[in-house]
């Protein structure tokens, strides 16, 4: 514990964003928490529950993209699989609301879920056992998609599968999951997934101070992660796992286990990715096969390419700009949004693969270069 | 109770309109014009009595007649109280009378109103043009005329069996008759034990499904000496029956092999020779069935032949996009695999919504040529479909004449050059962006006919794509990147497995086990089947 | 090989149980001996690059190694820091760590450093991070995430800074480093791991005469405290350091000695000298 | 000075106040919830089209209430929360009225809590598995026993069938429908044995071992026929491959309930002449109603060969009975709408007359068509008047005891008649 607290306030180099950035989320989401709740809706400065509900699913968006930009951006590890971690923290969450719907159910049976009801299931699948604790379900949150992520890194890392061939894999298994989950035997609902959420911890889902309050939480998680993930990046871990995305070999040469940096930081991206997921459902109030599908995946990766991969901030602003865009883009021109979106893929690999804070970055190295140049000559 | 309508309405009274004509011809020699009459104006259901009739009054030359009802294309002209026959080549239509053949020119689409049929007349008249044939000149066509009527062996039939079975010359007719006359004779009870024994043990050599069924009824009867007879029979067609499944089923799977084949041959030239994760190369693939689609718009009479057309312009089509991608994205991202990834995803993403815009999001209608349509039955048990076929043969070919290619040309030397060694082969003086263009465009050329083979198989839509890219890697990844023959190989693997799986797992489960599979085996050999050794490899 | 071979293998005399040595066991250098490469064979599909090759080194000493392309030199290297798997043989660091079971990471860990022939650094990461990747510290994930530098790592740190002449490029991305410059880091990255083995695979390749000169002091002041393997092709370099030279051709030593012994070795001259002074002359 | 900046502070937002109701006043808002893009667009943009088209038409007659009516067309771009997240905003942002809207049960369930609580009004225009009934949804598709349990009766009367293959996709309405088939066809007596099902997933493409299956089950003897409730994609590789392994309509007859004028214009019916689908409508039916609301959409669509099908009858039949509803309650409010809905009546386009019955649900006729060789169907047999649609199953072991009733004293979606409950209300 000691160690934590000397590891925190060790005045190391953390990034420079992120005190600010912690500042205007937190301020941002307050405002507009407190907007919506105490301002009369007529008001020009109400915040609508349906913007307070899209803000809300923009950050955990963002800490998604959050967690894709850890493993691709540092560690250069492209992992089209993410929305497989996203969406098994989403699960466990989802199966938590659906046990707390109780005897409300359109069937009124206290014990199963209604699709099981309609399949007629006699009695709850072991898995779906323990998952009316709220912290037992936020433990599989997190837990399913790092022991996902352990065991698959685990096997790919030590047997130094890497670069296209690691994307490849991780795009089949989500793939796979998504056709798992489609099956009504495996006991989630098949396609329509879990749905028709009454509430969380004894809290109405419809109520806005309920909505507001999921809102905070996940920008505060948001902040949390962010602040973490920026001590750990800039720690000497942050550096091998530079190393280890520059020249791997290398760093095995000057005696880093690289897989076990790998696996590590994978788990770390996964389990982040599964809170994301768990904050994202309530939200929503629904999660179904259809997150785990490649596309999704490969859409994450996209936002962390547009903001900058290799910069915590870069992710959220990416994330949070690739969908504000979609919403709007599919509201005017629904046509148009996919060929933005794939306009958007081949400009931003073309023209800025750093993203739009590597624009910025790029820039600035560039001098210091020169300078350097100089001051030798 | 049913509503009536004008149309039912003036249904029921040419019925009676039809009633009273008949009686009226009664005295004279029944002649087929007003029973057609009848036909022409009756309603569906009550159209059978008077198909019987019809049967009943006529001997061969009626064929044509009840050919052209079953196909629906017999018409009646209220005005003449005639039907006629519609025909079509070449686009247009024309009506001419079913016996004469005169076309008539004076007919129009409005004066003239369609006899239609449902699946009881249809079923009724294949019968009744069977009962006809019997005595037809061709020995296959009263062959099958007998086979068809194995299901239906009622008196008559039999009767007229027997009075033909000795004056049958030919030898297959022969035995299709004798097979007839067994199952009457093994499920006649009142026959004596031996006869029938006999007829079931000369059943035993039949795959019929309706001699199967014979048997299986049999083994129900009262007579034990016949059960146990029947059994055994059973047991012998069993046996047989099996192996013939287990072909089956290996063709089931080699044909999912090929497909898979075709699908990822392209993608083991520009994945694997090139080294470039082309995301848009089932966009390629669409394309090409895309292509077919619009060749056969612009040649709708000559369907038969569309497909040597389309398999050309698909290569070219396909092609062409795959240079002009390769010049203007992938040859910028040289050495950033995962970038070259994410920008032809995004072209896999405008090339979709592209054709979206263009053909409209629904599926397109891409016709099989007749030769292709059907199957081929080796005998009633297994029966390989034409498509199928043709489509596995064309796998290999295409895969063949890929491999003369690299091995042979002066492309495939430069090409194999560039892959194992970039700079050396720019230094001795091959024109590497050349190659690589030339190579790209190669293999999303083949993705093209690929997308011809496709089009026969599956709908032509904006997705097509999307549903076989993913299978694509998988079996580059698992044949070995670079390695043609392991593309083939694991190809024909995984969709032997598959197919060997399905049946006890599933289809969706068969599908999640190969994954998992493949995701495992990577991780014990991260080059696949057939890796490249060496230090190139490295 | 077959089960008794292995059985022997596990039974030997001179060696504990993987299970019962201790992780770090200092590197045993009883008889002056720290490194035994015994019949080692390694062949790319048919292409033979290592030959029943046998190689001892002293400790302490300065060995160099030199032959003609494909004679082995970079591919010995390869299996000694694990890179590379070889078909048959044995390699020991010191009497009781067989390297051949290990992986890059541990016989690095073991002190064993390696330079290759084209400088690689982390061109994202300044100098300094890049000497700070390398110390001799705990290199286990937990460890290295709650790692902070101590007084003295920043002053070995700073020394080896003077030493390969980066002291002002510290806060320099070693990407903008001239490739002389990334020569030098690289030796520096080896210097800060302070290991018992340093591979040298052509250090002076693209330096200036003076680099050269000041590289070549540098390499003859290791030696003795550590024990140093250069690979090198500019004759007047190894000239200028050999006391001992080892010459490789097709995958086996060819001849070893004094680089006058060697110079008038008469096989060497016909297989090696000839070439060599032609590659010479065109370096 | 500052008093007058005050007042006139207070005038304006004054003004803003009465202004903001005064312009949601002077237009009926209709909300239009139907994927434009992605996979589900291929059915929904055609039923965007309908709603426009309604709009346009009743505008003409000078709209509701003497209000125009002003649709909001939203594309939740075929991703289910996105259902619920459109539906929010068109309740909250556009403050419409009344939504038509989503295809998918999936896409239904998303955004029925956010309907729920907001007090909306949907209307489904989409055959579906049923065991659902809200307040806030209108179902003017079939229910299971608006056509499956029809379907199967013809089966086994008018052809004889004795032996079903029921054939879905893995997703919930193939399941249910399936359930319902299943317990009906043994409570008629056919045998477990005689009944062969199978699921498999959305856009399955190679059916040649699951056809040869159905080839081998069929070859028994018995009369065979498969109930297909294959989804989407996955139709036409199906058909296909019946096709090429010669299984003909007369051999083993196909009935589908996914398969309409819409899908069949995507491939080459040739081959499945004399298959059958059950529907509530078919274009092919003759009446002046069919004829008008055809020539309707072919002048509204500018082009003559697009076909219509059922679902859109069922947007026309909750179109009209919705405009109908408003008129007789004089307002567009939520409540009074819902309640007159109930009983509410509207000449189908196939003849007869579509009753609103008290479970939300449609009385309607069930029509069943042999696929012809134009890509049309013609009708060879139909229900002597209308099948009022069940909300709960009374073959399903849970829903058997369960009816729907929105009408006071019950005034429930799911009223358990043994305990007298009410259940799984949101409200």
């Amino acid at each position: 514990m000691t160690r934590l607290t000397a590891w925190f306030s060790e005045g190391r180099s953390t990034g420079k964003h992120t005190l600010p950035f912690v500042v205007i989320l937190l301020s941002v989401t307050i405002l507009a928490s407190a907007a919506n709740l105490f301002l009369p809706a007529d008001s020009i400065f109400y915040v609508s529950t349906y913007t307070i509900t899209l803000l809300g699913k923009y950050l955990c968006y963002a800490m998604l993209a959050l967690a894709v930009d850890i493993i691709w951006g540092y560690c250069g590890i492209l992992s089209l699989g993410h929305g497989a971690f996203f969406a098994l923290g989403g699960y466990a969450m989802g199966m938590y609301l659906m046990r707390q719907i109780g005897d409300r159910g359109v069937y009124g049976n206290p014990l199963l879920p209604d699709f099981m009801v309609f399949l007629d299931w006699k009695e709850l699948p072991w898995f779906w056992l323990g998952m009316d604790q709220f912290w037992f379900a936020m433990l599989m949150a997190v837990l399913v998609p790092g022991l996902l992520a352990f065991v698959f890194g685990w096997l790919a890392f030590r047997s130094r599968v890497t670069g296209v061939y690691l994307s490849i894999m991780t795009q089949a298994l989500t793939y796979a999951l998504l056709l798992a989950f489609f099956r009504n035997e495996m006991g989630f609902g098949g396609n329509n997934g879990l749905t028709d959420f009454k509430e969380i911890l004894g809290f109405n889902l419809q109520a806005d101070s309920t909505r507001v309050a999921l809102f905070l939480i996940t920008a505060i998680l948001l902040a949390v992660i962010f602040v973490i993930s920026q001590k750990i990046l800039s720690s000497r871990l942050g550096k091998v796992v530079l190393a280890i995305r520059d020249s791997e070999s290398r760093s095995r040469f000057i005696g880093y286990r690289t897989d076990r940096y790998k696996v590590w930081l994978f788990v770390y991206s996964a389990v982040i990715a599964g809170i994301a997921g768990a904050l994202y459902v309530p939200q929503v109030g629904i999660i179904n096969p259809g997150e785990f599908s490649p596309i999704n995946s490969i859409e994450m990766v996209i936002w962390v390419a547009v903001g900058g991969r290799g910069t915590l901030i870069g992710a959220v602003i990416g994330a949070l700009l690739v969908n504000y865009a979609k919403t709007r883009f599919t509201a005017i021109m629904p046509d148009a949004w996919l060929f933005a979106l794939g306009a958007m893929f081949v400009l931003v690999t073309l023209y800025l693969p750093k993203g739009l804070m590597g624009l910025y970055g790029q820039l600035k190295a560039k001098r210091n270069a020169v300078m350097n140049k100089e001051s030798q000559a | 109770m049913r509503r009536i309508t004008l149309r039912h309405f003036i249904a029921l009274c040419c019925c009676l309109f039809g009633l009273f004509s008949l009686s009226t011809h009664a005295t004279e020699s029944a002649s087929l014009d007003p029973l057609l009459a009848e036909l022409g104006e009756a309603k569906i259901k009550d159209m059978e009595p008077i198909l019987v009739k019809i049967e009943a009054v006529s001997d061969e030359t009626i064929l044509p007649l009840l050919r052209t009802l079953l196909n629906g294309n017999l018409y009646y002209i209220k005005a003449e109280k005639k039907v006629i026959g519609q025909f079509e080549t070449n686009g247009e239509t024309f009506y001419k009378d079913v016996f004469t053949n005169e076309i008539n020119t004076g007919i129009d689409k409005p004066d003239v109103d369609k006899i239609r049929v449902n699946n009881n007349l249809r079923g009724y008249l294949r019968n009744a043009i069977a009962r006809i044939q019997l005595t037809s000149k061709s020995p296959s066509v009263r062959e099958n005329a007998v086979r068809e009527l194995l299901s239906k062996l009622d008196d008559s039939t039999v009767a007229t069996l027997e009075r033909l079975y000795p004056y049958e010359s030919n030898k297959k007719v022969k035995e299709a008759m004798g097979l007839a006359l067994a199952m009457n004779t093994a499920s006649q009870t009142e026959l004596a034990v031996s006869n029938r024994i006999a007829a079931i043990e000369t059943l035993s050599s039949s795959l019929e499904n309706d001699v199967r069924n014979l048997l299986t009824t049999l083994t129900r009867d009262d007579n034990a000496a016949v059960v146990t007879a029947a059994n055994i029979a059973l047991e012998k067609i069993a046996q047989r029956a099996n192996r013939f499944a287990f072909v089956d089923q290996l063709f089931f799977g080699l044909s999912l092999g090929s497909v898979l084949l075709l699908a990822s041959i392209g993608l083991a030239i520009t994945f694997g020779v090139m080294g470039v994760i082309n995301m848009a190369h089932g966009e390629m693939i669409m394309l090409g069935a895309y292509t077919t689609y619009v060749v056969q718009l612009m040649m709708p009479n000559y369907i038969d032949y569309s497909i040597w057309v389309a398999i050309p312009a698909a290569f070219l089509v396909s092609g062409l996009m795959g240079v002009l991608i390769e010049r203007l994205v992938i040859c910028r991202l040289h050495g950033r695999p995962l970038e070259t990834l994410l920008a032809t995803f995004g072209i896999s993403l405008i090339l979709q919504q592209l054709v979206r815009t263009i053909f409209s999001p629904l599926n397109r209608q891409v016709s099989s040529p007749s030769w292709m349509s059907g199957s081929w039955e080796i005998n009633p048990v297994l029966s390989l479909t034409l498509n199928r076929l043709y489509i596995l043969a064309f796998a290999l070919l295409v895969f063949i004449v890929l491999v003369i290619v690299l091995k042979k040309t002066s492309l495939g030397l430069n090409v194999r050059a560039v892959s194992q060694n970039r700079n050396m082969a720019k230094a001795m003086g091959v024109k590497t962006n050349w190659v690589d263009a030339m190579t790209f465009g190669l293999g999303s050329g083949i993705a093209g006919i690929a997308g011809v083979a496709l089009s026969q198989l599956t709908n032509v839509g904006p997705n097509l794509g999307q549903s076989y890219i993913i299978d694509s890697f998988m079996v580059v990844v698992f044949g070995g990147v670079g390695n043609l023959l392991g593309t083939l190989v694991a190809a024909f693997t995984l969709g032997i497995a598959t197919k060997f799986l399905e049946p006890t797992t599933g289809a969706v489960l068969a599908a999640i086990l190969v994954l998992v599979f493949i995701i495992l085996f990577i991780q014990k050999r991260p080059k696949g089947l057939f890796p490249q050794k060496g230090r190139a490899a490295e | 090989m077959s089960t008794l071979d292995s059985t022997r293998e596990l039974f030997r005399r001179d060696q504990v149980w993987p299970f019962l040595a201790p992780a770090q066991a200092e590197v045993n250098v009883g008889n002056q001996m720290i490194l035994y490469v015994e019949d080692l064979n390694l062949s790319f599909d048919g292409f033979k690059a290592l030959n029943n090759l046998n190689l001892y080194i002293n400790d302490g000493e300065l060995r160099c190694l030199i032959g003609a392309n494909g004679a082995g030199k970079t591919t010995l290297m390869d299996v000694i820091t694990g890179k590379t798997q070889c078909d048959s043989g044995t390699v020991f660091f010191g009497q009781n760590h067989n390297l051949l079971n290990k992986d890059e990471a541990e016989i690095a860990q073991l002190g064993i450093g390696r330079k290759f022939q084209k400088p690689t650094v982390f061109e994202e990461q300044t100098v300094f991070d890049n000497l700070e990747l390398s110390l001799k510290t705990d290199k286990r994930v937990l460890p290295t995430l709650f790692s902070r530098l101590t007084p003295t790592q920043i002053d070995r740190i700073d020394d080896v800074l003077k030493t390969i002449g980066l002291a002002k490029h510290r806060f320099m991305l070693a990407g903008a480093l001239s490739h002389g410059q990334k020569q030098w880091l690289e030796i520096g990255m080896l210097l800060v791991a302070e290991p018992r083995l340093l591979l040298i695979d052509e250090p002076v390749a693209g330096m200036t005469a003076q680099e050269t000169e000041r590289t070549a002091e540098l390499l003859t002041s290791l030696a003795g405290e550590r024990t140093v393997i250069v690979v090198e092709h500019d004759m007047e370099f190894v000239r200028s350091i050999a006391r001992t030279v080892t010459v490789l051709h097709q995958g086996s030593v060819l001849a070893e000695g004094t680089m006058d012994q060697i110079q008038s070795n008469k096989d060497v001259i016909e297989v090696y000298l000839g070439e060599e002074a032609a590659a010479g002359e065109q370096a | 000075m500052k008093i007058k900046t005050l007042t006139s502070a207070i005038v304006l937002s004054g003004a803003t106040l009465i202004a903001l109701p005064s312009l949601a006043a002077d237009t009926i808002k209709v909300g239009v919830l139907h994927s434009l893009s992605g996979t589900m667009a291929i059915s929904e943009t055609t039923l965007k089209d309908t709603v426009l088209m309604m709009v346009d038409e009743q505008n003409k007659k000078g709209g509701l209430l003497g209000k125009k009516i002003e649709a909001v067309v939203v594309d939740p771009a075929s991703n289910w929360p996105l259902f619920a997240e459109k539906g929010r905003e068109l309740l909250t942002k556009d403050k419409v009225d009344v939504i038509f809207g989503s295809w998918t049960s999936v896409s239904r369930k998303s955004v029925l809590p956010v309907l729920e609580e907001l007090n909306g009004l949907m209307f489904y225009p989409v055959q579906y598995e049923g065991e659902e009934s809200s307040k806030n949804v209108f179902y003017t598709g079939a229910a299971p026993n608006q056509q499956a349990i029809p379907a199967v009766d013809y089966l086994m009367n008018d052809l004889g069938v004795e032996r079903f293959v029921l054939a879905g996709t893995d997703y919930v309405y193939p399941r249910t429908t399936n359930k319902v088939l299943e317990a009906y066809l043994k409570g008629k007596g056919v045998a477990a044995s005689d009944i062969m099902i199978n699921y498999t997933p959305f856009g399955h493409s190679d059916w040649q071992s699951i056809v040869s299956d159905v080839k081998k089950f069929g070859s028994e003897g018995k009369k065979t026929a498969v109930v297909s409730t294959i989804n989407g994609d996955a139709n036409v590789p199906f058909y296909k491959e019946l096709g090429n392994q010669g299984i003909s309509s007369e051999d083993i007859p196909v009935v589908a309930f996914s398969v309409g004028e819409e899908e069949l214009s995507g491939l080459d019916t040739k081959p499945l002449v004399g298959h059958l689908a059950a529907w509530n409508y078919f274009q092919s039916v003759e009446t002046p109603e069919n004829e008008a609301f055809i020539k309707a959409w072919h002048a509204y669509t500018k082009n003559s060969d697009r076909v219509t099908n059922d679902p859109m009858e069922a947007t026309y039949i909750g179109f009209k009975m919705w405009a109908n509803a408003v008129t007789k309650a004089g307002t567009t409010d939520v409540d009074a709408v819902e309640q007159a809905m109930i009983g509410q009546t509207v000449p189908n386009l196939t003849g007869g007359i579509a009753v609103m019955n008290k479970n939300h649900h449609l009385s309607k006729p069930v029509l069943i068509g042999e696929i012809q060789d134009d890509g049309q169907f013609e009708v060879v047999w139909e229900t002597d008047g209308v099948v009022a649609g069940d909300a709960w199953s009374d073959f399903l072991p849970g829903s058997k005891d369960l009816i729907s009733d929105w009408t006071a004293p019950i005034k429930c979606g799911n009223y358990n008649t043994k305990t007298k409950t009410c259940s799984g209300q949101n409200y």
